[in-house]
């Protein structure tokens, strides 16, 4: 199985362990992971706040190199960038926009690229094979995490259910896991505003850390950097503000199911978590 | 008949029709930072529909556009799928443009601001340099000043920022987009 | 092609049909064959050069019988025997369709489902006399379009080999031949002329599938094909049709939509 | 130009008699004024007009066409208006094609209720006509059937 | 040649003030083919009808104009007078002198000149009428009713009293429809079933309804006067005229966990049930679906517990057919449930009910006896939010439209929530009350101000639960975007209003149209609010759009005049303007050449397709025949004849020809 790769900023800095799980799973699964060649930063909330244009000739480039690279398919771990990805590649539908964009980058684009996220490459290529080699059952109750960016807008990315999704917690129960019923799966943890409001930041993921430590989750799973980062970095700031701190980990979903697959916890970069992980 | 035209730019660039909202409520309803703003989703879409300038300026001048976070809540559960985040993003654009900015703006137009230039000069994000230049902008030398040293420690920071080779396109991207716009305000 | 014959041969032989209707090598280009036996089957052909649209036969019942038939069909032909069905003037019990695909293979049909499987496949593309004209056209104004055609309409001396060529023209009695009232002359004068030719077109609409069979009959060159051609193409994004590709229900004038255009209307 | 010479075209209206008949007949009852060009011919429906019939007309000498029925959803019949609004949209298309000036085939929705647009409607298709002149170009060609037939008589 | 006869009316002044009626009178009177051309002050007065009498006989006239006021006004008058005269009815026209001349223009000579013109246009196309005969269709006086609710049950007791036979079909083992299942009814509360179980009993004991339950219309053929309906008479296992409902059956049953569609869902049923207590018929039908011996071969309990034999196992769906002149349809809506809305939450909260359920909760024959009780744990709950506007008003998910009952029944709900359980709080989210009817905004200010229910202007963002609460994510807008928080009990949406399920199929089996949503259409929104556009069928009730019970029973009699209407004669008599195909002598028979495209665009399915047969038996051509009973006389099938095979009586093509000629015509 061979499958296009689009790591993203984040994924090679502040999230190197997402990375490293994904790839670290991708290895056992047998799927070969083709990074695409000298891509570059989609632009993430900053472009498309400040920038229309900008937004979208970004991702268009990385596609564009895609496309040259000759790939068909590609997974994008990170849910800023898979959401920017896909949502340039609709914007782009339109005749004038296209014309514009790739009068600015030069490159041919046709938007032919299949963009997919790392819960849609595990569903497709997964769900079977992980069954059958997991080796440590993850026989851990936790609240699955999907935040915005996986999830809407629905008309786009027509990605399971707006609210209430399910294919994350479909995967944890596949390596033996359970999920909890919550209530903040879908609602926003503060996103781009962690270093430039970090105040909201604690509010907002604290809402969703004290509603999952409530209902008695033992960590929470995600498959967004940015709400990794709100969620676990910031949790000296969170903390500040709920009532009853917690000290749940919060941990990918590459990780936990790398965990089940009996990757080592330092190979999937579980030591890098600011909340320690003792799963 | 001025402002009148922005609502008609603003439906050109966005496709919002402001007068298809009818004031149910429901993006407040759901918006996660709705009590943090000067005036709710809902209540921006009301003040665009009087179509006057007094309103529209308020609008560019409030905090409501800066505290959005583009979570698409109110898009995904508006009875008349108005697309209040891309509006958002253009009354954004729009604020800079007539330089009309709520002093809440600063450190996250700061903040974008030291994003896109990192990965203008290197192609991808150098978080390193983004948050030395964010509180460079800001002033705000001691924020996270224990966060850094930790991220550092666990390898999540690289001293050096990562360069593509084709920086060139890169520099083509910022010149014909928002430099572009820059340019012609002046 | 040689397996054309024998299928067709074969045929006949066994009963499945009593007629075969293709084409044999004419004089100047191929021109349309009669079988009623294996040994006259030997003479068809069927290549590039096949553009006669035989479907024109097909509902001639005095030709045709009441039994079963077949037909060799070109891409043009399939088109036209497509809205032949549609239009109830072919059943698909009576016919029985030949042809011959790109790669030489000989290929059968019978159900309007699947020749629109096959056909589909074929865009309908302006050729390169047709490209040459309409562009022309299209370039004009209002009235050097009305003089271009005044001038091509002067040469028309009503001789209908238009309608005769016309696999849909099967009305047993023309319009121009109704007399209570003469809706139009049936003789040439210039607005009996162009009546005829607008009529024709607006008779043509959502059916004709551009065999451009008028325009090659007509014996002084009267490029009459473009009308309706121009007709469909502008028709086809209006009505939300594939241009050649008729559709079983719902034919482009006798159906409606709420939202069609109506800019015009005031 | 003097006042005398003011063209006046001659048009002819092709309405349903549900809608704009009766539409017109309200301009009457509220003494609404029009100019006196325009003459109605009265169908029960807009789906009942024969395109041969405008071309007729205008072989016949009409400078203008007016065609009018009822609005969307409005229809008697249901469906007739919007099979007539298909039906001339294929036709304008087939006109224009033709070089005939769809300019003097005025469509229109009037509904019953609608009187004071009728009024309206008879008199900007009388000024828009009159602006565009007499319709020469399509009478010369169909005198010419006329006098070659007469010729030919004689 | 023709001898028209042309008279000229004044019309007091009104025509003669700006018209020269005489110079009309004579010029016309010179023009080929008229007979006689008079003027006169009043033609419509008894003497000027007498006129056109004598002259009709003394000039022998084979058409008759008048140019007089619009023909919607005095046509029928006119002709009436010719036909008192011998002269075909159809042999008259008018040329409207006076709203589309005489009114319109000032006086002068283009005036009088253009009333020339209407008149001669009128002459020309009177000479190319045939005599037509009024079209009568004998009319069979029984009445077809497809829907047991309310509208059902007044529209069939309507027409029964007019002395004509019903038939009433139900889908349901019982009639009584979603009235049955309300509690009390807004504004004045009263309990519904208590006022609609009377009229159940009083449908069974008619003698001229014959009721069918558990049936469905399998097909309906022919036209207005002459239907044919068949109807499907599902199994119900269970023989009806030796059953004595004494319901023995129904507490053996051992498959006791159905959720009872009565109760909509919140209660259980038996596989041999009966809805609800007060049906009607009072009598069992078993659910195969759910009976063991129909899933698995074994059981047959309530066969042991039966007295009277009354099983009947092996018991198939029969069809019958019914001969009726008229149809009335009354099949009523239904509502989006619970897990239709994503925010909240998909229909898993127990406690999120639909509008129709806390009917249920709320109703003394529900599964509380009236107590409101969550349905997940039982208790009282002891704070309420109602949302308004579930599903209406809402393209992106719901459907557009507003469901109309929904303000009413909302404050009614939180009306009944605050009488039954004191010390609770109720709130309401709404974004507009619409309490349009006869004291029905008094009722909704007796619930903010009286009942003390918390009004609040907004909708809701999501409910979710916790900690055995559904917290509610709400919104006050008049407090200028104010978010609100309730911890609730118990979370009641007003659901959409929606077509009943099959209504599509159903329409399509009648030929009626539909409206996207897929209520019925009705044939003209203000003036023709329960005809359809196919003759003979009528509506009633919510299967044209949501409405509440009185405007329900209104329409339901409304529906009921208009079929006794028709049942008040024997014959039908129609306007001959109707499409005919042409027919000619053998070989040719038609010039019609079957293409049918008059078949696709003829809004009253009234083409079909004739067969001719040689003597032999064997085909010979099919070709189109308009069905006299559905034509309704449009004429659209005519501009799209392109042999011209096809025409309209009244308005041939001969007709209009000529009309046209004659007014271009120098």
């Amino acid at each position: 199985m061979k499958i296009g790769f689009y790591p993203g900023c984040s994924l090679t800095g502040s999230s190197r362990e997402y990375n490293e799980s994904v790839v670290a799973i991708a290895k056992v699964l047998d799927i070969e992971l083709t990074e695409i060649n000298d891509w570059n930063c989609c632009g993430a909330t900053a472009a498309h706040s400040m920038n229309e244009e900008l937004s979208m000739s970004l991702p268009a480039r990385i596609m564009a190199m895609a496309e040259k690279q000759g790939l068909t398919e590609v997974v994008v771990p990170c849910a800023a960038c898979y959401n920017r990805l896909k949502v340039t590649q609709h914007d782009l539908k339109d005749e004038t926009k296209r014309k514009r964009v790739s009068e600015i980058l030069q490159l041919p684009y046709d938007g032919s690229i299949e963009i997919i996220n790392v819960l849609q490459m595990l569903e497709k290529y997964g769900a079977e094979n992980i069954k059958a080699k997991v080796t440590q059952p993850f026989a851990h109750k936790v609240a699955c995490y999907y935040g915005c960016l996986l999830v809407r807008p629905h008309s786009i990315l027509q990605f399971d259910r707006v609210e209430d999704p399910q294919s994350m917690d479909e995967l944890i129960k596949v390596v033996g896991g359970t999920t909890i019923d919550w209530a903040f799966k879908t609602e926003c943890c503060g996103g781009g505003f962690s270093v430039s409001r970090t105040d909201l930041v604690a509010k907002l993921s604290g809402n969703i850390l004290e509603d999952a430590a409530d209902r008695g989750a033992e960590a929470l799973i995600v498959a967004c950097p940015m709400c990794q980062s709100n969620l676990d970095m910031r949790r000296g700031a969170i903390n500040k503000v709920i009532e009853r701190p917690s000290d749940i980990p919060v941990i990918y979903i590459t990780q936990a199911i790398g965990l089940a697959l009996g990757i080592d916890a330092k190979e999937l970069g579980l030591k890098r978590h600011f909340v320690t992980v003792e799963l | 008949m001025e402002h009148k035209g922005k609502i008609t730019d603003l439906q050109s660039h966005t496709g919002v029709e402001v007068m298809r909202c009818y004031q149910c409520g429901k993006c407040t309803a759901g918006c996660v930072l709705a009590t943090d703003m000067n005036f709710p989703p809902s209540y921006v879409m009301r003040l665009l529909q009087t179509g006057t300038k007094e309103n529209y300026i308020k609008i560019l001048g409030s905090n409501s556009i800066w505290l959005c976070l583009n979570c698409e809540n109110c898009l995904g559960r508006c009875p008349m799928e108005i697309d209040i985040p891309k509006m958002m993003d253009y009354l954004r654009t729009q604020a800079i443009k007539e330089n009309i900015l709520h002093p809440d703006s600063k450190p996250i137009i700061s903040f974008h601001r030291s994003f896109l230039d990192s990965i203008k000069y290197t192609g991808r994000l150098y978080e390193l340099g983004l948050i030395a230049e964010f509180k460079a902008r800001t002033f705000r030398v001691t924020q996270d000043l224990t966060i850094a040293p930790a991220m550092f420690l666990k390898g999540k920071l690289h001293l050096l920022p990562e360069k593509i080779k084709d920086r060139m396109t890169m520099k083509r991207i910022f010149a014909k987009t928002i430099e572009n716009v820059k340019t012609e305000n002046k | 092609m040689e397996k054309l014959r024998e299928r067709a041969a074969a045929i006949l032989a066994d009963g499945t049909v009593s007629l075969v209707i293709g084409y044999e090598e004419g004089t100047k280009r191929p021109r349309p064959l009669f079988c009623h036996d294996g040994e006259s089957a030997r003479k068809l052909i069927f290549d590039s050069r096949c553009f006669h649209n035989l479907a024109v036969y097909l509902t001639k019942k005095e030709l045709v019988g009441n039994g079963r038939f077949a037909v060799t069909a070109t891409i043009s032909t399939l088109r036209s025997i497509m809205q032949l069905y549609v239009e109830n003037q072919l059943s698909e019990d009576k016919l029985l369709i030949l042809t011959v695909d790109l790669s030489g293979t000989l290929r059968e049909f019978v159900t309007f489902d699947e020749i629109s499987a096959y056909v589909e496949q074929f865009e309908l593309k302006r050729s390169e006399r047709e490209q040459a004209i309409l562009t022309r056209i299209e370039g004009m104004t209002r009235e050097e379009r009305w003089n271009f055609w005044q001038e091509e309409m002067s040469h028309c001396f009503k001789c209908y080999a238009c309608r005769s060529a016309c696999p849909l023209c099967y009305c047993t009695k023309c319009v121009v031949e109704v007399n209570r009232p003469q809706w139009i002359n049936p003789w040439p004068a210039p607005v009996a002329n162009m009546e005829w030719h607008i009529n024709r077109a607006m008779h043509m609409v959502g059916r004709c599938t551009a065999c451009g069979a008028c325009g090659d009959a007509c014996p002084v060159g009267i490029p009459i094909d473009l009308i309706t051609r121009k007709m469909m193409e502008d028709m086809a994004p209006e009505f939300g049709y594939i241009p050649g590709l008729p559709v079983k229900k719902g034919n482009a004038l006798s159906t409606w939509k709420l939202d069609d255009r109506e800019q015009f209307i005031r | 130009m003097s006042s005398e010479e003011i063209f006046e075209p001659k048009i002819v209206a092709f309405v349903c008699n549900w809608c704009t008949y009766a539409g017109a007949d309200l301009t009457g009852t509220s003494r609404l004024k029009y100019a006196t060009n325009v003459k109605i011919v009265r169908f029960p429906c807009t789906g009942r007009i024969d395109f041969l019939l405008l071309l007729k007309s205008f072989a016949q000498g009409a400078d203008g066409i007016i065609v009018s029925g009822c609005h969307p959803n409005d229809c008697h019949y249901t469906s007739g208006n919007f099979h007539a609004r298909r039906r001339w949209i294929a036709f304008r298309s087939i006109l224009d094609m033709m070089g005939v000036d769809v300019r003097r085939v005025q469509y229109s929705w009037v509904s019953a209720a609608e009187g004071s647009k009728w009024a309206d409607l008879v008199n900007n298709t009388v000024a828009d006509i009159r602006a565009l002149g007499p319709y020469t170009d399509y009478q010369k060609v169909a005198d010419y059937l006329e006098k070659e037939v007469q010729d030919g008589e004689a | 040649m023709s001898k028209i006869g042309v008279f000229i009316c004044h019309c007091g002044e009104n025509i003669s003030a700006t018209v020269d009626v005489e110079r009309v009178a004579r010029e016309i009177g010179g023009m080929e083919g008229v007979a006689h051309a008079i003027d006169y002050k009043y033609m419509c007065s008894d003497p000027g009808q007498t006129f056109i009498k004598e002259a009709v006989k003394k000039y022998d006239l084979d058409g008759v104009v008048v140019g007089a006021c619009s023909p919607r006004m005095h046509e029928p008058t006119f002709r009436r007078a010719c036909a008192e005269a011998g002269l075909n009815p159809y042999l008259c026209e008018m040329a409207n002198l006076r709203e589309h001349c005489s009114w319109v223009h000032e006086k002068g000579e283009e005036t009088t000149e253009k009333a020339i013109d209407l008149v001669k246009m009128l002459v020309e196309k009177v000479k190319k009428n045939n005599p037509l005969e009024s079209i009568k269709v004998p009319v069979t006086k029984r009445a077809l009713v497809i829907g047991g609710g309310i509208a059902g049950i007044q529209a069939s007791l309507d027409i029964a009293n007019t002395g004509h036979k019903v038939i009433l079909i139900e889908r349901d083992p019982s009639i009584g429809g979603h009235m049955s299942q309300l509690s009390e009814t807004f504004p004045t509360l009263d309990c519904s079933q208590c006022i609609l179980t009377p009229r159940m009993v009083e449908v069974a004991q008619h003698p001229n309804i014959k009721l069918y339950t558990y049936a469905e219309l399998e097909s309906l053929e022919g036209f207005i006067g002459n239907f044919t309906a068949k109807i499907r008479l599902k199994a119900k296992s269970v023989n009806y005229s030796t059953c004595t409902g004494c319901g023995a059956c129904i507490q053996k049953c051992p498959v006791k966990k159905i959720p009872s569609e009565f109760n909509a869902g919140l209660g259980t049923r038996t596989a041999i049930y009966v809805p609800f207590p007060q049906a009607v018929p009072n009598k069992p039908v078993i659910d195969r679906v759910n009976c063991n011996y129909y899933k698995r071969g074994a059981c047959k309990i309530c066969e042991k517990t039966c007295q009277v034999g009354s099983i009947e196992w092996d018991k198939e769906d029969e069809i019958i057919s019914e001969e009726v002149g008229a149809v009335v349809l009354a099949t009523g809506f239904d509502v989006k449930g619970t897990d239709f809305f994503p925010e909240y939450g998909y229909g898993k909260y127990k406690d999120v009910l639909t509008g129709l359920q806390f009917e249920r909760l709320a109703s003394a024959s529900g599964p509380t006896f009236g107590e409101i009780r969550r349905p997940s744990d039982g208790a009282i709950p002891k704070k309420i939010v109602f949302i308004a506007c579930a599903g209406s008003r809402d393209p992106a998910k719901g459907i557009p439209y507003c469901s109309k009952i929904c303000c009413m029944y909302t404050a009614k709900h939180a009306m009944l929530y605050q009488h039954k359980v004191h010390d609770g709080e109720s709130t309401v989210f709404y974004m507009d009350i619409r309490a349009g009817g006869k004291n029905y905004e008094e009722f909704v200010r007796r619930a903010i101000e009286e009942d003390t229910v918390n009004y609040v202007r907004g909708r809701v963002a999501r409910v979710y639960e916790k900690n055995g609460k559904l917290i509610v994510k709400g919104v006050d807008t008049l407090l200028g975007g104010e978010q609100v928080e309730i911890e609730a009990d118990m979370v009641v949406l007003a659901t959409a209003g929606v077509a009943n399920c099959g209504s599509e199929q159903l329409a399509q089996k009648l030929h009626v149209s539909y409206d996207p949503y897929h209520f019925f259409a009705e044939a003209h929104p203000k003036l023709k609010p329960v005809e359809t556009n196919t003759a003979g069928i009528f509506l009633a009730g919510a299967c044209q759009a949501p409405k509440d019970i009185p405007e329900t029973v209104g329409m339901a009699s409304g529906a009921a005049v208009k079929v006794a209407a028709l049942f008040s004669n024997n014959e039908l008599v129609r306007e001959p303007i109707i499409a005919v195909v042409n027919r000619l002598a053998p070989p040719l028979y038609s010039t019609c050449v079957g293409c049918f495209m008059c078949e696709t665009a003829c809004p009253y399915n009234a083409i079909e397709h004739e067969e001719i047969k040689a003597r032999d038996g064997s085909l010979i051509r099919t070709i189109a025949r308009v069905n006299s009973g559905l034509c309704q006389g449009c004429g659209t099938c005519v501009a799209f004849c392109r042999s011209k095979s096809i025409d309209i009586q009244g308005y041939t093509n001969e007709q209009v020809y000529a009309e046209v000629m004659s007014l271009l015509n120098d």
